[in-house]
């Protein structure tokens, strides 16, 4: 974990504690939600987050709202490093009327579009088209915006990522393809499904660069994002970077993890884990004080604490939600 | 009396039964057994399927005929038609019917075509057996219900069960049948117990089944939605009035004489379909009494459906979406014309 | 009178007057250029589409917005649906209808559902031009009429033009349109002429046109078969038998107060699809009547309409396959109950 | 042109003689195709595979029966390179009864499945799936076949691509990828849609061998397939072959093919013609005389003459033949 000197020029303080909140905001929310799902509160499936957060945030850090991202069906944390408020998020998940979406997606499709976030997506492989259509789209509408495509190991073998990447690559679009390698895509090991060794590897079908980076290691996806995201700036075309990683929880809630290792997950749970990590270089590289991190913590728990509270207050969507949102200018009528 | 055992166990049962009577039966898809490579797993499953139907087959016929494949459902259900073009008797899932947006090629264009195309000389032995349905609380790209899709498409057969029972019979049936077989399976069915036959028995495709007998109104209902029927003839017999409930099991081939009987009988008709109510299998079903049943009605034909919207994630909205027996009663009571019938 | 145009100039006329007066609106797709980074063609096309539609535009708009597309119908398809979510006004082009096999998540899972998803808080104005239609002698992959598979998905809207003055003004209305538009086009109307007002002018989505008028008899045809339908009112009004043609022009919103009126005139209903007979636009337009409809008939509800079978390639059979002004003549004397309308 | 000592070895006269035959077949045809479809008798779609014989018979050389091949919309040169019947075929062509598929089919739905041909395809991309299947099959019924996939330069960029390549891969099952990248797809140059420089630097991302040969030297071609066919029939797995070929004709009959050069199509048409060099090859080597070859001329000059004589003379397809063979136990109701 050494701190080279771009890194040292381009993290502020500012944006150390910033990233160091988000990655707590992602951990302490999923950990409720987790917690929540387990008394049976919570409706449908749910895919979380923990233990990955360095990836969002260490790519998101280097974004804002006139850059787009494209999610996943685990895409608690993208939304939270892309700036979506905890509270519409939490009303989402309990399908309550005031969340992000009014309660019609939910954990698989939280939205936020004026935020760049372009859903999370319960379509494995769904992403790659959109983040290229929206790196098309900020070409020409020379907004200077990137798209970034959050994707998971398991997407990596469907054919959209070949569709994708192709395209980006061919018309040099400000695109960034972020591999988040956990190792499994449901309960299917990596090295069982791809035939590459690593993610990145593919990177040369398409003549683009490609770097495999520890993924939970916050720095140094925040080094490869920062220079993928400057090359697309400059119209140099995409980039793809491969972050090893790992998911606390199982695939989703209610799985029992046969197929992982107890010597895994205790490596991955304590050692490994990306915000002590963090939270040590933070301190180490005097970016923040042992305090303010302290203080984050403390007004994190807060935050989630009032999402919480938020969502359980808040009402279900009314009969008359049913059938709007289908289309911009009429509504279909209901069947009864 | 048979033994009771769920819907979910009931498929399963068909596979081990075919797959022991063939070894060119194979399955394959996502997790259908899970842990692939896994060294501490090995010949044991780490899932048996998202919602575990196919668990302990991996351990009874190996990993070689319990495939986990990639996430690549136009690589593995294209894979699945020449496999069985080519003398394998495959049956792949789909994990959900909404992932045919991801292979529809391989099914519609492919699969579907290749035997005419090639002037009769193929056939495609294949079952794709696929999860659908509303009210789990899953969300729009998880709860559709397209057996409409697959109907319009002529080369497949489509079945939809409601029953345990029928499930396995039909799940034996479509894997020993020499045609494209779409078998889809309502997640929130797996659950539900009925009697189920031990062994090998098959029920035929293409013969509908009457659920429940009556003589004043026919109500035919697809999959999930012949409970709801079911439901809503007990409460309609409260008030004496007989609904005869119409399973029609396979949409293709649709068995028509048995609709059209029960038409004749009746003179009345409501369709519950919880699919989206625009060119599904209820309009289908309609379109076809309204031209050769016409001379049998005495009232309009009444469908009840999902709305056209997307299946919303909120569990209030979620039930509003979907058929009830309460939107039932109400549709006989207009069609009976007698209002007094919803009242209570 | 205006002059005449083709139903290929026509479209072409559409993209050009919208293209012109937005710059938001792109055109990507498959050769719709043809020949990027050819050094002796440049912004010259090479082939302005497979059929020549958009040609021309390459020319007037350059490459950046007449975008030549790999083999990719996921990729551009569903990029086509995030560049509208993000303020651009794509029209994609769907080479042909069938191909839908390769995009089918990217138009119903993500295009169709996101504003839904959402919760209303995103726009996808995106056009989807597609061919479809048998009689090209085109085969089983390149001939289909797929409509009524979009019609049944929430989101979309479906238009299917038969005139070249009604698919420039629908046209025009789809790309200024905030929704997604499945944009249909007939691959054998494309040399069709027909009168054309000049310059921009929009015809409502979801408004039928009643193509010829009449009090004896309905036939409600779609697309290429309005004139299959209008060529049989010709020849049954030799007969005395005034047939009314209603031409919905789109499937999706449908305008059912129209058909409806035309019913309740006539009490007589044909419906003409070219497509495939289950689950298909006929079915859903004969299901409506006879819900809404019932007590305007006097006759069973007829549909013509392809056979449940792939399009064959030899042209007898293709022939065979289509609907044709005899047949809608059949169907209609079997509802007026006088054969002698056939005989001759 | 080096004749190598593998090609020695494994090239018999026999074998010699029927390749030339076979390529001298698939040119005659489709100029013949090309001339007839001139006259307006021919319906639909037809594209031609005149250019690039080598490919198809460089590789078929090593298949037999129990080997499958999935084909493209440019079928007709592996249709005959796989043993179809030549008169089935063009009666096929023409839509008639006698036709390999009845007359269902047409040009691009030419099939043969006893002779291990599995169809022209009119789906770009359509036969990665099939081809892995085929080789699934092959390897679990343990017959030794191994199965071939060809494919264009277009259809590379398709998500089946990625989807085919990978599961063969992961299964180490006996498929061979060939691609035939002639340069185009349809009006557009491979430069422009791949973002690769080589199809066969594609093989790096399923971590299986990767060659470029030039596909109108009927030896290489025949070569590299040779190697490949034997790790296939090894249990080694795939290979992917990229075959640089040209196609005579443009992209169907009536292509004005503007986005050709002329430089290109006369060098293509005259000194790189692949029928010409190996020729050439086979009388440098002794592998035939040139009465030998003349008279295969001839044969062939005469098997075409007969094909179409044969589909000129058969009948249409009666009516009662539109709904059969949808299903294999019943036939559904027409709708009159
Ligand atoms: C097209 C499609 N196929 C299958 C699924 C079912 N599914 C949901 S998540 C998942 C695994 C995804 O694995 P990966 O991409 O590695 O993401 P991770 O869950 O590990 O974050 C699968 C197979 C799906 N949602 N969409
Ligand atoms: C999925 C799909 N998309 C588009 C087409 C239309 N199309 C037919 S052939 C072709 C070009 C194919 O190019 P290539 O793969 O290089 O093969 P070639 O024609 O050069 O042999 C296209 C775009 C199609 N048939 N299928
Ligand atoms: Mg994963
Ligand atoms: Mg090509």
């Amino acid at each position: 974990m050494g701190v080279s000197e771009i890194q040292q020029q381009s993290l502020t303080s500012e944006k150390a504690k910033w990233m160091y909140q988000k990655m707590a905001e992602i951990r302490r929310f999923e950990d409720q939600v987790h917690e929540t799902f387990s008394t049976g509160v919570l409706p449908g499936f749910v895919h979380l987050y923990a233990g990955e957060e360095a990836v969002a945030v260490g790519v998101c850090a280097h974004l804002d709202d006139k850059d787009s991202i494209t999610s996943t069906h685990r895409g608690h944390g993208h939304c939270i490093a892309k700036g979506c408020d905890l509270k519409g998020m939490m009303a989402e998940i309990y399908g309550k009327s005031t969340g992000l979406c009014k309660g019609k997606g939910g954990s698989m499709h939280i939205a936020d579009v004026s935020k760049g976030m372009l859903g999370a997506n319960g379509i494995v492989g769904g992403g790659f088209p959109l983040a290229t259509g929206a790196g098309l789209s900020a070409k020409l509408r020379k907004t200077g915006g990137v798209a970034v495509c959050f994707f998971g190991d398991g997407a990596n073998n469907h054919g959209t990522f070949h569709e994708g990447i192709n395209m980006a690559a061919i018309w040099k679009l400000p695109v960034i393809f972020v591999a988040e390698n956990n190792g499994y895509a449901e309960a299917t090991p990596f090295e069982y499904a791809s035939s590459c060794e690593s993610i990145s590897d593919r990177a040369a079908s398409y003549g683009i660069p490609g770097e495999t980076v520890d993924g939970k290691d916050t720095m140094a996806v925040y080094e490869a994002a920062e220079r993928a995201v400057e090359r697309a700036r400059n119209g140099e075309g995409p980039t793809l970077i491969e972050c090893k990683t790992y998911r606390n929880y199982g695939h989703f809630e209610g799985d029992a993890q046969k197929y992982k290792t107890n010597e895994e997950r205790d490596e991955h749970l304590k050692e490994l884990d990306a915000i002590i990590r963090f939270r040590q270089h933070v301190l180490t590289t005097d970016l923040a004080s042992e305090d303010e991190l302290h203080s984050i913590d403390e007004s994190v728990r807060k935050e989630i604490e009032d999402a919480v509270e938020f969502a359980e207050k808040s009402p279900m969507p009314e009969a008359d939600q049913l059938t709007t949102d289908v289309y911009v200018d009429y509504q279909p009528g209901g069947e009864e | 009396m048979a033994r009771k055992i769920s819907f979910s166990d009931a498929v399963n049962e068909a596979m081990a039964i075919t797959m022991r009577n063939d070894e060119h039966v194979i399955l394959l898809g996502e997790d259908v057994a899970g842990g692939a490579n896994v060294d501490h797993l090995q010949n044991e499953e780490a899932w048996g399927g998202v919602m575990g139907v196919t668990q302990g087959l991996v351990q009874e016929f190996g990993r070689d005929r319990v495939l986990d494949t990639p996430i690549a459902e136009a690589g593995y259900v294209g894979a699945a038609v020449s496999a069985a073009a080519t003398g394998m008797r495959p049956v792949a899932e789909l994990m959900f019917n909404d992932f045919i947006g991801s292979c529809l090629d391989e099914v519609m264009n492919q699969g579907a075509k290749l035997r005419y195309m090639f002037g009769g000389h193929a056939k495609i032995p294949l079952v794709i057996r696929t999860m659908h349905g509303a009210g789990f609380r899953a969300a729009a790209q998880h709860s559709q219900s397209l057996y409409g899709m697959f109907t319009a498409i002529p080369g497949l057969k489509v079945v939809v069960p409601s029953t345990p029972a029928d499930a396995k019979g039909l799940l034996i049936s479509a894997i020993e049948d020499d045609d494209i077989v779409i078998f889809f399976e309502d997640k929130t069915l797996y659950n539900v117990k009925g009697e189920v036959p031990e062994g090998h028995y098959k029920i035929p495709i293409g013969k509908a089944d009457i659920k429940r007998e009556g003589s004043d109104i026919t109500i035919v209902a697809i999959g999930k939605q012949v409970q709801t029927a079911l439901d809503a003839a007990d409460k309609l017999a409260e008030k004496g009035i007989q609904a005869e409930v119409v399973d029609p099991r396979s949409l293709s081939p649709l068995d028509e004489d048995t609709i059209l009987k029960s038409v004749q009988k009746t003179s009345r008709l409501v369709i519950v379909d919880e699919a989206n109510p625009r060119c599904n299998a209820a309009t289908d079903i309609s379109a076809m009494v309204a031209d050769k049943g016409f001379d049998f009605l005495d009232a309009p034909i009444k469908m009840i459906t999902a709305p056209h919207s997307p299946v919303p994630f909120s569990p209030s909205l979620e039930d509003l979406y979907l058929p009830s027996p309460e939107k039932v009663i109400k549709a006989v009571a207009e069609l009976i014309d007698d209002e007094s019938i919803v009242a209570s």
